[in-house]
C-alpha cells in the first residue's frame, strides 16, 4: 500500500494547479463561457504541449504510460477552476473508448491525433427514454451494402458542435434495453443526414440534441465488435464517472475555500459570521464531507484498473455517491452561508454550485449508483 | 374537533374556484404549471381582477375594505388559489405594508395608500435589507435626516424584489444615530418617482431579475409619509416580520408541487415504464407529502389559536424553517425526477413567450432553475439560522 | 374546520395529566415496573372509575360516546408518564375489535366488563416470519366438532401474562400472506394446551412468547366472520398505531422538557450549555419535531373514523413515519445533549428513548409505514 | 499509488490469521458474533496471549517493547482482529497510559510500568472525566496535595471504564489552583488498591456495567508516580487524546458489523423471502457500508501521512466523528433489521453463559440493547460537538 504521489505526479499536480489558476479566474471563466465554442483553441493547444492528452494512455497507443491517477490529478484542478475545455468527452471517454476498443487503423487515425490536439469526440449514449439505463438504447444501425445506415435521436451530447467524430451507440441487435446487440460507430460530425440543436448546459458548458436520419457510415466506422459495445461502454463510462467524481472534489475544495473566506470577513451583528457555532460545525462538516469525497475518488481512481469488472463497477459506484451527497452538502451550504450573494450569478459560489449539481446528474445520480452499489454488493 | 366543511364553506370554496377559472387569464395558468417565470402582468392582471372583486387584501378586516373572512375562508382561498394555479399574490402591498398602515397609520395615510393596495393600482417593493444588514436588520445604515417638513434619505437597500415593477418604496431608515441600533429606526413610505431613486438588477444564479439594489441619493420623503413615530419603526418591522413568517411557509403551492412532482414521474420514462414505478423514487415523493401536511397542519393549529383570539407567536418561525426546506425539497426530487435532461439551459423556455418546442419534456427547462432558485428560501425573510436564534431566545428562553 | 377542545376533552386532559404527574414519578415508575404484574391493579381501577376504559366507545356498547380524540388525550399523558398499564392491547385493540366484529352476547361478555375494568386483553398477531405483515400468519384453526382447534405460535404479545382472554389471529383458509382466510378467535388465556414464556420488554412492559397446542375453543370463540378477519384487524391496528402515535407526542414532550431544562443548567465551560448555539438549534429542531409529531398525530386522529378505508390508511402510516422520524431525533438528541448522562439507567431520558425506540418497531416501522403511504399514494 | 499489497505483507496477515486461530478462545469469539459482552477474562486471557507474542502493544516502537510495525502492518493486523472476532485490545495501558509512559516518564518509570501494560498482568483504567468535567475537561476539581514525598488526592472521577477491573488508574488532578485552568493539572498513576480509593458501577441503559465513579478519598499517592512534571499535566492530556481519537473510529468493527448486517438480512424473514429481498433495506445497508469505506480510506490517507514523517493533526477529530455516527447508524440498522423481536429484553443472553434459548432470532437479545449503548460513542473521548470545535478552531482558523 503507498497513497503518495511521485515526483512526476507532484509536477502534474501544479502545472494543472497553476493552470487553472491563472486561465480560469472569475472573469476570465466568464468571457471563455461566452465565445462561441464556449472553450479556448489556445488552452486546447497547451494541454497537447503539457502531454495531458496523451498521459493517461500507453505508450503503445503513442501515449506517455500514465493512468488512473494523472486523470485524477488534472480532473481534480479542472475542478477548482471550472474548467471548460472538452477533457472529459475527448479524451476520457472518446479516448478511452478507441483505446480500449479500436483496431491499430483507428488508433492511427483517431487516437494519434487527439493526443496532439488535433481531434475531438463526442459520445452520444442518452436518448430522451434512457434514463441512466446504458444499454436503454432505440437509435438503429441497420446493414446497408458493406456499411451501415444509422437513424434515431441522441439527446445531450456533450462537446457536439466542436467533436470532429462522434462516438455513437446505435442497436444493431437485440429488444429494448437489452445489454446484448449494441454497437458503437465512429460518425464524422459533419456526415450527411447528422443535424443538431446546440444549447449551453446549466453549467456553461455545451451540448447538443443529435438527430440521426439515414446516416450512412463505412464497416470501418464500427469500434469494437459489432453488437458487442455495452462492456467497453460500461467501463468508459465508469472510468468517466470516477474522473467526474475528480473534478467534483476539486469543486468542493474551491467552493469550500471561498466560503470559509467568506465567513471570515462577512460580519453581523457586528462580528464575523464565521464565530457563530452553527456555522463553524456547517462548516466543518463541509470540510469532511470533502475529505470523504476525496478518499472515495482515490480508492476509485486506485481500483478502476482493476481486472474484475465488479470491483471496478463497485469502485465507480461507490464515489459516485459519495459525491453526490457531498457535493450536494458543500454546495447547498456555501450558498446558505453565503446568503443573499450565494444565489447571484455574481459570486464563483452559485457557479460551483450548478457545477456539483449537474455533475450529480451525469451517468446516474446518488441514488441511482446506490441502488447499483447494493445490488452488486448483496450479489457477492 | 373536526377537519370536515360545512356547507357554508363548500359553498365558497366553489364561488372562489369558479372565479379565477373566470378571471385568471389562461396563458398565465400555463406558466404555473409549465414553471415559467411571470412577467409584470401575469401578477398584475390577475390582482386586479382580485381587486375588482374586494378579494385581493383578502386578511384585512372589513373595516379596511377588507372581507373579514375567517380562518377556514383563508385557508380555502389560499388553497384554491394555489391548485387552480394562480401565481401568488405579491405580499408588498396586501400582506405587508397594507395592515402595517391600518395599523399604524394615521386616518389621512389610510385613506391616502389602502385603496391603490386593496386594487393593486399601486405596486409596492420593500426596503429592508442593506449590503451590511442582512441577517442584522438593525444594523441598518440608510439616513434620513429631517429638514423642514421632508426627510433627506441616502443609502442603499438591497434584495429588493420586483423594485423594478415597484411605484412606492416601504423603508426602514435610520432617524438617528445616537440611540441603541433599533432605536433609532424609521418606517418611511417613498415614491419610486423622486428624484435620486436608482434600481440596478440583481441577476440571479438561474438568469433571473427578480430582485435589485435601490440606491438612495438625496431622495426628498415629505414628513407625512412617515408611519407612526419617528424613532419607533422597529415596532412596524417586527409586526411586518411576523405577518410576513406565516405566509411565508407557502404551504398551498408546495401541495401544488407534490401534484406536479407525481404527475412528473408518471411521465418519465424509466426502463420501458415510469419513474413512478421506482420505489425508492416514490417513497421520497411520499416523505415530501407527508412533510407538507405535517406542515399544512401545524399552520392549521396555529390559525385555530388565532381564531380564538390568540397572536401567532413566535414559534411560527419554525414553519418558516420547514416550508423553505419543503419548497427546496420539492425543487430537488423534481430536478432529480427529470434527470439527464435537466442539464440542457433554456432561457427562451423560461422568460419569454416562445413557440420553441422545449429540449426534453416540456416540464424540463425550469427544473434545475428552480432548484437553484429555490435555496434563496432558506435566506429570504431572517434566513434560518436566525429563524432558530429567534425561537430558541424567544420559546425556548435558552 | 374546528381544532379546539371541548369543556370536557379538557378535564379529561386534566386528569390524565394528573394522572401520569402523580403516580408516575421516576421512582414510582421504577417500582411499578418490578412489581410481577408490571402495573398496578389500583391504577385500572382508578382508570374504570374515571371512565377511561369506556369513554371511546358509542353508548350502546356501554361506553361513553367518545371517540379517538378521546383516546388521543389520554394516550398522550401516558406518553409523559411512561404509564405502564396495558391500556393499549386491552382497550384500544382489545376492546377495539369487538366493538367493531363481536356480537351482542361477546359485547356483553367482554366489553361490558372489560369497560368496568373486570376483563382485559392480549391480541396475537405476530409470528416468528411475520414482520409488519398483518396477513402473514401460519398459526392454523382448523374446524373440530362444532369448534376449532388451534395450533402454532404467537410472538411478542404484550399483556398476554395479564389478559383475561388472548384475541388470536390464524390462519383458517389460503394460503401463506393471503389476506383472505384469516379468523380471530377469543381463547381463555388459561385454555388447555396454551403455553406461555413470558419477559419484559426493552421499555418495562410485559410481553410473551405463546405456543398454542391443540387449543379447543368452540363455535362461539369465533370474533367476527370466519376467514374474514383481515379488514377488522386492518382497521384495529390502524387505530391502535395512531393511539401509539398519540403516547409518542407525550413522550416527546416530556424528553424535550427535560433536556431543555439540562441544557439551562448543566455547565461547561463557565456557562450553562445551553449558551452554546448548536445545541440551542438543535433543541428547536427537537420542539419543530414534536410540533410536528404533534400535527400529524391530530390529523390521524380525526381521519381515523373515515369511512373510505385508504383515508385512514393513509392517515395512519403518515402518522407513524412522522412519529419514527421526530421520535428518532428527539430522542438521540436527548441523549446526546445529556452527554454520559444520557445513556445511563439514572434518568429519566434513556426510558423515554427507549420507549420512543421500541414506538417505532411496533406494527411497522418509518419505513414500512412510508411504503405502505407511497404505495396508497401513487395509487390514488 | 497502490492498495495492493506486498508479499511480506501478505504473509504477515496470514501469520497474524493464524495466531488469533489458535489462540483466541472460540467462546470469546462466539461472543463477538452474537454481540454478547464480554467478561473480564474474554479481554484479559486473550490480550495476555498478544502479549506473549509481543502484539499486545503493537503500536510501540521496538526500543520499548513493541513490534515496530509499520503502518501497512498496523492495518492488517487491526482489521484481521476484527475480522476473527476478538474483542478491541483495552486501549488503556497499551494505546494511552503507555504511550504517556514512554513520551513523558523517567527511565525508572519505564521500567516500572511498561512490561506489566505490554503483557496485560496489570490492567488500566483512566480517571478524567468528573461530575464538573466532561467536555470541560480543564476544569476538572480533584486535588492532589503535596505532603513530603506523596500527594493527597481528594476527589471524584466518573464514567471511569472497567474502572472495577482495574488495577491501576491514570488521573488527571488540580495540583495547583492558583494558575489558569489548564496550567496547574499534573499527570498521575495510582494504585487502586490504595486506602481511599472507592467504585461504584453506573449501570448503562441496556443493564450493563461497564463504567464507574472513582471516589478518591485523602489517597495518599507516591510522588514517584507522577508523570512528567508537577503542573504540566495537560500536555500528557493532549497528547494521549491525539492519540485516543485516531484509533476510536473503530473502522475494522464496523466492517465487521456492516458484513453480520448483511448476514442477518438474509436471515430475516419478509414476505416468504427475506429481508436481503428489500431494495429499501439493502440500500441502506450500502450507504453505511460505503461510509465505512471511506472512513476507512480518510484513515489510510491519514496513515500514510504518518508513514513519512507527518503526524495526525486536529482534523483526525472529523475521522472520531465519522466512526461513531457509522457505529451508531450500524447498530440502529441492525435493530431495524430485526424488527418486533428486538422488543424482549433479554438480560440473561447479553451477560450470562446460559443454556436458554433466545427469544426470537440468536442475533435478536444484543440488537436493541447494542443500538442504546452506542449513543455513547459521539459522547466520551471528546463529544461530537467538542471534536467540531476542535476542527473549527485549530484546522480552519474560525
Amino acid at each position: 500500500m503507498d497513497l503518495s504521489l511521485s515526483d512526476e505526479q507532484k509536477q502534474l499536480q501544479e502545472s494543472a494547479e497553476r493552470f487553472a489558476r491563472e486561465k480560469y479566474t472569475f472573469e476570465n471563466r466568464r468571457k471563455i463561457a461566452a465565445t462561441e465554442r464556449g472553450w479556448l483553441t489556445e488552452n486546447w493547444a497547451q494541454f497537447a504541449e503539457l502531454g495531458w492528452l496523451g498521459m493517461a494512455f500507453s505508450e503503445e497507443d503513442g501515449g506517455y504510460g500514465g493512468g488512473p491517477i494523472e486523470t485524477m490529478i488534472v480532473m481534480e484542478q479542472f475542478g477548482k477552476g471550472l474548467v471548460l475545455e472538452p477533457f472529459l468527452p475527448t479524451v476520457v471517454l472518446g479516448g478511452g473508448m478507441i483505446a480500449r476498443a479500436g483496431s491499430a487503423d483507428q488508433k492511427a487515425a483517431l487516437l494519434a491525433p487527439m493526443i496532439e490536439g488535433k481531434k475531438q469526440f463526442a459520445f452520444a449514449w442518452l436518448e430522451r427514454q434512457s434514463r441512466y439505463n446504458l444499454a436503454d438504447v432505440s437509435l438503429k444501425a441497420t446493414k446497408e451494402g458493406n456499411g451501415w445506415s444509422l437513424s434515431g435521436h441522441k439527446g445531450v451530447v456533450y462537446n457536439a458542435a466542436s467533436a470532429d467524430e462522434i462516438i455513437v451507440l446505435a442497436r444493431t441487435a437485440g429488444s429494448a434495453r437489452e445489454p446484448k446487440g449494441l454497437t458503437l460507430f465512429v460518425v464524422d460530425a459533419k456526415a450527411k443526414g447528422l443535424s443538431r440543436r446546440d444549447y449551453p448546459t446549466q453549467d456553461a458548458l455545451r451540448a447538443s440534441e443529435l438527430t440521426f436520419d439515414k446516416v450512412s457510415v463505412g464497416a470501418d466506422a464500427v469500434l469494437g465488435k459489432v453488437d458487442e459495445a455495452f462492456p467497453v461502454v460500461e467501463e468508459a463510462v465508469d472510468r468517466a464517472i470516477v474522473a467526474l467524481c475528480a473534478e467534483a472534489t476539486g469543486c468542493m475544495d474551491a467552493i469550500n475555500a471561498a466560503t470559509l473566506e467568506y465567513i471570515k470577513t462577512r460580519k453581523q451583528f457586528g462580528v464575523p459570521i464565521g464565530k457563530f457555532q452553527v456555522l463553524q460545525h456547517r462548516m466543518v462538516d463541509c470540510f469532511t464531507n470533502a475529505q470523504e469525497a476525496r478518499s472515495m475518488t482515490l480508492m476509485a481512481s486506485l481500483k478502476i484498473d482493476d481486472k474484475d469488472p465488479t470491483v471496478r463497477a463497485k469502485a465507480a459506484s461507490g464515489a459516485k455517491v459519495q459525491i453526490g451527497k457531498s457535493g450536494k452538502f458543500c454546495g447547498q451550504s456555501a450558498v446558505q452561508m453565503h446568503g443573499g450573494m450565494g444565489v447571484t450569478d455574481e459570486l464563483s459560489v452559485s457557479h460551483y454550485f450548478k457545477r456539483l449539481t449537474m455533475i450529480d446528474l451525469m451517468f446516474g445520480n446518488q441514488q441511482h449508483h446506490l441502488t447499483r452499489y447494493s445490488n452488486l454488493a448483496m450479489a457477492a | 374537533m373536526n377537519l370536515t366543511l360545512n356547507p357554508e364553506h363548500q359553498t365558497f370554496a366553489d364561488e372562489v374556484r369558479a372565479f379565477v377559472r373566470d378571471n385568471l387569464s389562461p396563458a398565465t395558468r400555463e406558466k404555473t404549471f409549465s414553471g415559467k417565470h411571470y412577467d409584470r402582468d401575469d401578477h398584475i392582471v390577475w390582482q386586479k381582477a382580485l381587486g375588482r372583486k374586494g378579494w385581493l387584501a383578502y386578511t384585512w378586516p372589513k373595516k379596511y375594505g377588507g372581507p373579514g373572512w375567517d380562518v377556514t375562508q383563508r385557508f380555502l382561498f389560499e388553497n384554491v388559489l394555489a391548485e387552480e394555479g394562480a401565481p401568488r399574490i405579491l405580499p408588498f402591498g396586501p400582506k405587508m405594508v397594507g395592515p402595517v398602515i391600518y395599523t399604524f397609520g394615521t386616518e389621512a395615510q389610510k385613506e391616502r395608500f389602502l385603496p391603490g393596495i386593496r386594487s393593486s393600482e399601486v405596486s409596492w417593493c420593500q426596503g429592508y435589507s442593506e449590503p451590511g444588514a442582512g441577517s442584522d436588520l438593525a444594523n441598518l445604515r440608510t439616513r434620513a435626516v429631517r429638514e423642514g417638513d421632508h426627510y433627506i434619505v441616502n443609502g442603499q437597500k438591497t434584495w429588493t424584489s420586483f423594485a423594478h415593477w415597484g411605484d412606492w418604496i416601504f423603508c426602514l431608515v435610520r432617524t438617528n444615530t445616537e440611540a441603541k441600533p433599533q432605536e433609532g429606526i424609521s418606517f418611511l413610505l417613498i415614491d419610486m418617482k423622486t428624484p435620486g431613486v436608482t434600481v440596478r438588477p440583481i441577476i440571479m444564479t438561474d438568469g433571473a431579475h427578480h430582485v435589485n439594489d435601490v440606491f438612495l441619493d438625496n431622495v426628498k420623503v415629505p414628513v407625512e409619509n412617515l408611519i407612526g413615530k419617528e424613532n419607533e419603526g422597529w415596532t412596524c418591522a417586527k409586526f411586518l416580520l411576523a405577518n410576513e413568517r406565516l405566509g411565508i411557509a407557502e404551504v398551498p403551492s408546495s401541495k401544488r408541487g407534490v401534484s406536479m412532482l407525481r404527475q412528473i414521474a408518471r411521465i418519465e420514462p424509466l426502463d420501458g415504464g415510469t419513474l413512478a414505478d421506482d420505489p425508492a423514487f416514490t417513497a421520497q415523493i411520499a416523505d415530501i407529502d407527508l412533510q407538507v401536511q405535517a406542515l399544512e397542519m401545524s399552520e392549521l393549529r396555529v390559525l385555530s389559536t388565532m381564531a380564538q383570539g390568540g397572536a401567532p407567536g413566535p414559534e411560527v418561525s419554525t414553519l418558516k424553517v420547514r416550508g423553505s426546506e419543503i419548497q427546496q425539497r420539492i425543487a430537488e426530487l423534481t430536478m432529480e425526477a427529470v434527470g439527464e435532461y435537466a442539464q440542457p439551459y433554456q432561457p427562451g423556455m423560461l422568460f419569454h413567450d416562445t413557440n420553441e418546442t422545449p429540449i426534453g419534456p416540456d416540464h424540463a427547462p425550469p427544473a434545475a432553475p428552480r432548484y437553484f432558485n429555490m435555496r434563496k428560501t432558506s435566506i429570504y425573510g431572517g434566513s434560518t439560522e436566525i429563524q432558530k436564534n429567534i425561537v430558541s431566545k424567544m420559546v425556548l428562553g435558552l
